[in-house]
């Protein structure tokens, strides 16, 4: 158990750590530090104050709230710091992917018919992702943490 | 009526003054007394600060199962009987 | 701390068949009694429910929960009334099917009816045709409808999670500096989505200083849904330049309404209810009622607006209007002098003046002028008979507030822009 | 369905899910109407239990009855209003005190009284438990376990609704302090 949340805290840290900065470069983005990136499969466009500047500062605290509380993540104070964290990268990831799937169920708005075809609606779910999205996979990995050491079956 | 808490080197203090986490059991309610007493904060009962807000916002503390919120002004009038 | 309302004086004379009454303390320690014999606790393990209980009302780590929560409210909003109801589907439908299928079947293009019911025979699309059954119709339905609706399942679901109190206490430190209480973020949210429950909704302040500040600010500052989903629909890129401009008023002004209005502003003292999973019967219950309500109350201003504006247009009262204001729109608030039309359709719906807006030449910044204007001037009529009904003087004195707001912060906003240089 | 509808007003603080049992006791038909002179709402609905019909409504938490808000008036001058309704005090099984002391200021009302112990499921994780028998005896009232959000006990709730009855507090205080041992009467059916 001790090893399993070491080998976690190091995990965590480096997550809130690489949450924080993909947070930051959200803001800079849009402050207008550089053009909009494309990062391998990842992109920040940068164009919207609320996308970018507000959900950039929502994946930056919540990266600070992972790494507030990975000292001691088998204390369940400092393990919800983290849960919390990780629940508000789930929150914008959960809005960009809610976003992607409202977009894509209609079909374009030159195209006569209503719905999307079924391969322009997956399509639609191509890369590039924003870092949240990308984020969520390995934030997960803190929702297994969370089942795995029982904080889950104390209620 | 209530029981009279005598303890030793116990400090009193106001509920607005108290640590973050800090445990006590309440001595006096000087003001709105029926009004903080409805909402299960009252003289006798055990009672824990948990937080209170930047610039003068309220302070949140639990009585038992209760959490409560109240205004600074409010908080400040809740003695508390610290241990 | 005298009170203000003495709600209920009738109280002791009530108490009758009994024998006998207790005081408070009297009931207090019997209550005491009764609670050691039939309850006892065992030792309790903390969850982590009950520590994100406490982390979401600590500001430090609430603060940001409550920054997600808003954005996810606002996101959800976006996506879903914004791209797959009203881009995706209703402009399509409306566009190429109604408003093609009203037009060849309404008789007579040059008739008046024509003019008040379809609008425009060369329109092609149902922004732009201006009749009560074609723009009337999709507005209501293709813009207002998807964006209560999703407003409200939202809210729903705040309220029942038990996470609205911890917002409550969160905002209270900002809201009760401007004469409120930390439940006033309840009537502001609301109003986001409909003011006439918004209004409603102030009974949950308690004096009258703070109901008449907070009715005072929906009426000038909260732009409602269907507003917010016109501005999605019309200028998306503006709408958060907008918010920033109603938001920062909403603050000052405020301040400066608890500074001046008479009476007494009792602090904040709330019960903070632990987490609970929302039911679902609960939220359907709820969205559907506040859903029809809204449908019943607002819908029929909708389409009377439309038909009013276009009564005007004909009378050529705008037209007269306009010209008599021209002055003040120009030099004052630095926007085109058409938009003294929208400002006048503005008291009918507001929604529909910024549609009304999107026709009128104009550069972004006077774009954002105009449309935090036609926000913050009149409310719509059914605000309007709503705060009728809590009292005509408080009414009164909200319009009073409401003219010189419009003319400071309207002048204000034209300032700032000749300093930025983009007036 | 020999008589006339029978009232049934549900009052209790607020968040303990009244609204819940509500929802639980009655069908779709329930209608949101507004207090006269106000602007608080308040839920009415019906619903059957044996033969007999049942309008209840669901009247806006307050903490006591020494109103203090506009909620609060409400809920006091609704007690009033319907004289002859029973009245459902909703206690939340895991914050009992507060909502003792409503239940308290109805019972001294002369109302006749059933007492809905709701939240037992989370009650029962928070480890508190609650002798409803015994509260039973010291009120002198029905007092009716059940979880709301499952379900669970709303059946028990409608069946007892007729066993509701009134209680004398100088009677209450005597059994709390143990100066009289049982009950004066039988009190509803303990054993259901």
């Amino acid at each position: 158990m001790n090893t399993e949340h070491n080998t976690a805290q190091i995990y965590i840290a480096a997550l809130g750590l690489v949450t924080m900065i993909l947070g930051l470069v959200d803001i800079l983005v849009w402050i207008g530090f550089t053009g909009g990136i494309e990062f391998g499969i990842m992109g920040i466009a940068g164009d919207d104050f609320f996308r970018w500047a507000w959900g950039g500062l929502v994946v930056f605290l919540g990266g600070a709230l992972m790494l507030s509380g990975c000292r001691n993540v088998g204390n369940i104070q400092e393990f919800s710091k983290v849960l919390l964290g990780a629940a508000l990268v789930w929150t914008i990831a959960a809005c960009d992917i809610f976003a992607m799937i409202c977009e894509n169920i209609p079909a374009g708005e030159e195209a006569p018919e209503f719905l999307n075809s079924f391969a322009g609606f997956v399509g639609g779910f191509a890369p590039p992702y924003a870092p949240a999205v990308i984020l969520l996979p390995f934030t997960l990995v803190i929702a297994y943490f969370f089942y795995a050491w029982g904080f889950a079956d104390e209620s | 009526m209530l029981n009279s808490v005598t303890q030793v080197l116990n400090l009193k203090m106001k509920l607005s003054e108290m640590e973050f986490g800090a445990e006590g059991v309440i001595t006096e309610i000087n003001t709105e007394k029926q009004k903080i007493n409805a909402m299960g904060i009252r003289v006798g009962k055990k009672l824990k600060m948990i937080t209170k807000q930047p610039i003068k916002g309220p302070v949140v503390s639990t009585c038992g199962e209760l959490e409560v919120a109240m205004g600074v002004d409010l908080a400040s009038q809740v003695v508390v009987d610290v241990d | 701390m005298q009170k203000e309302e003495h709600p209920n004086r009738h109280k002791r004379q009530v108490v009758q068949g009994a024998d006998m009454v207790l005081n408070e303390d009297q009931r207090w320690s019997l209550v005491d009694l009764l609670a050691k014999q039939t309850i006892s606790a065992g030792t309790y393990k903390q969850t982590v429910w009950d520590v994100i209980g406490e982390l979401t009302v600590k500001p430090l780590t609430g603060i940001p929960v409550a920054f997600a929560v808003l954005y996810a409210f606002w996101s959800v909003f976006g996506s879903f009334a914004g791209a797959l109801c009203t881009d995706g589907f209703f402009v399509k439908f409306f566009d190429n099917h109604f408003l093609p299928w009203m037009q060849a079947i309404w008789p007579d293009p040059n008739s008046i009816l024509y003019f008040l019911f379809v609008g425009d025979p060369l329109a092609d699309n149902c922004f732009e045709a201006f009749g009560v059954l074609t723009s009337g119709l999709f507005i209501a339905i293709g813009v207002v409808l998807p964006a209560v609706l999703i407003f409200y399942l939202m809210m729903a679901i705040l309220e029942d999670s038990g996470y609205l109190p911890r917002l409550a206490v969160l905002v209270d430190t900002l809201l009760h500096k401007m004469g409120l209480h930390g439940y006033a973020i309840v009537p502001t949210i609301l109003g986001l989505g409909c003011n006439v429950p918004a209004i409603t909704a102030t009974r949950i302040l308690e004096t009258k200083k703070q109901r008449f500040i907070m009715m005072t600010l929906l009426a000038i500052f909260v732009p409602c849904g269907a507003q917010l989903g016109i501005m999605l629909e019309v200028i998306p890129e503006s709408v958060g330049y907008v918010m920033l401009f109603l938001l920062i008023g909403y603050v000052v002004f405020g301040y400066l309404l608890s500074k001046i209005v008479p009476g007494t502003n009792p602090e904040i003292l709330i019960d903070v209810p632990p987490y609970h999973m929302p039911q679902r019967a609960n939220i359907t219950k709820k969205l559907w009622m506040r859903t029809s309500g809204f449908i019943i109350n607002a819908v029929p201003f909708v389409l009377l607006g439309v038909l009013f504006i276009n009564l005007l247009y004909i009378g050529g009262v705008i037209q007269w209007l306009s010209d008599v204001f021209a002055p003040v729109f120009v030099h004052w608030f630095g926007v085109p002098k058409e938009t003294a039309g929208p400002l006048i359709a503005a008291f009918l719906r507001k929604d529909l003046a910024v549609a009304q807006l999107s026709n009128i030449e104009m550069t972004q910044y006077q774009m954002i002028s105009a449309v935090v204007l036609i926000s913050i001037y009149f409310p719509c009529v059914a605000t309007f008979v709503v705060m009728l009904k809590e009292g005509w003087k408080e009414l009164l004195a909200a319009v009073g507030v409401l003219f010189a707001v419009a003319f400071i912060y309207g002048g204000i906003i034209h300032a700032i822009g000749i300093l930025l240089g983009v007036a | 369905m020999s008589k006339k509808a029978a009232k049934i007003l549900l009052v209790g603080n607020p968040n303990v899910g009244k609204s819940v049992i509500f929802n639980r006791l009655t069908g779709s038909d329930a209608v949101v109407s507004n207090y006269p002179g106000t602007t608080v709402d308040y839920t009415e609905g019906t619903f059957i239990s044996g033969k007999q019909e049942y309008t209840v409504i669901d009247v806006p938490g307050a903490y006591s009855l020494e109103a203090r808000d506009k909620a609060e008036e409400v809920a006091v001058r609704m007690l009033h209003e319907h004289r002859d309704a029973t009245v459902v005090v909703v206690l939340d099984a895991t914050r009992i005190e507060r909502g003792l002391y409503i239940a308290l200021e109805t019972i001294e009302m002369g109302r006749s009284v059933l007492i809905a112990l709701n939240m037992i499921d989370m009650a029962h994780d928070r480890k508190i438990s609650v002798d409803d028998r015994k509260l039973q005896k010291l009120l002198g009232v029905p007092v009716v376990p059940l979880t709301a959000i499952t379900g669970e006990g709303i059946m028990q709730l409608s069946d007892m609704i007729r066993k509701a009855q009134a209680s004398d507090v100088k009677d209450i205080l005597a059994r709390a302090e143990g100066r009289a041992s049982e009950p004066a009467q039988a009190s509803g059916c303990a054993g259901c």
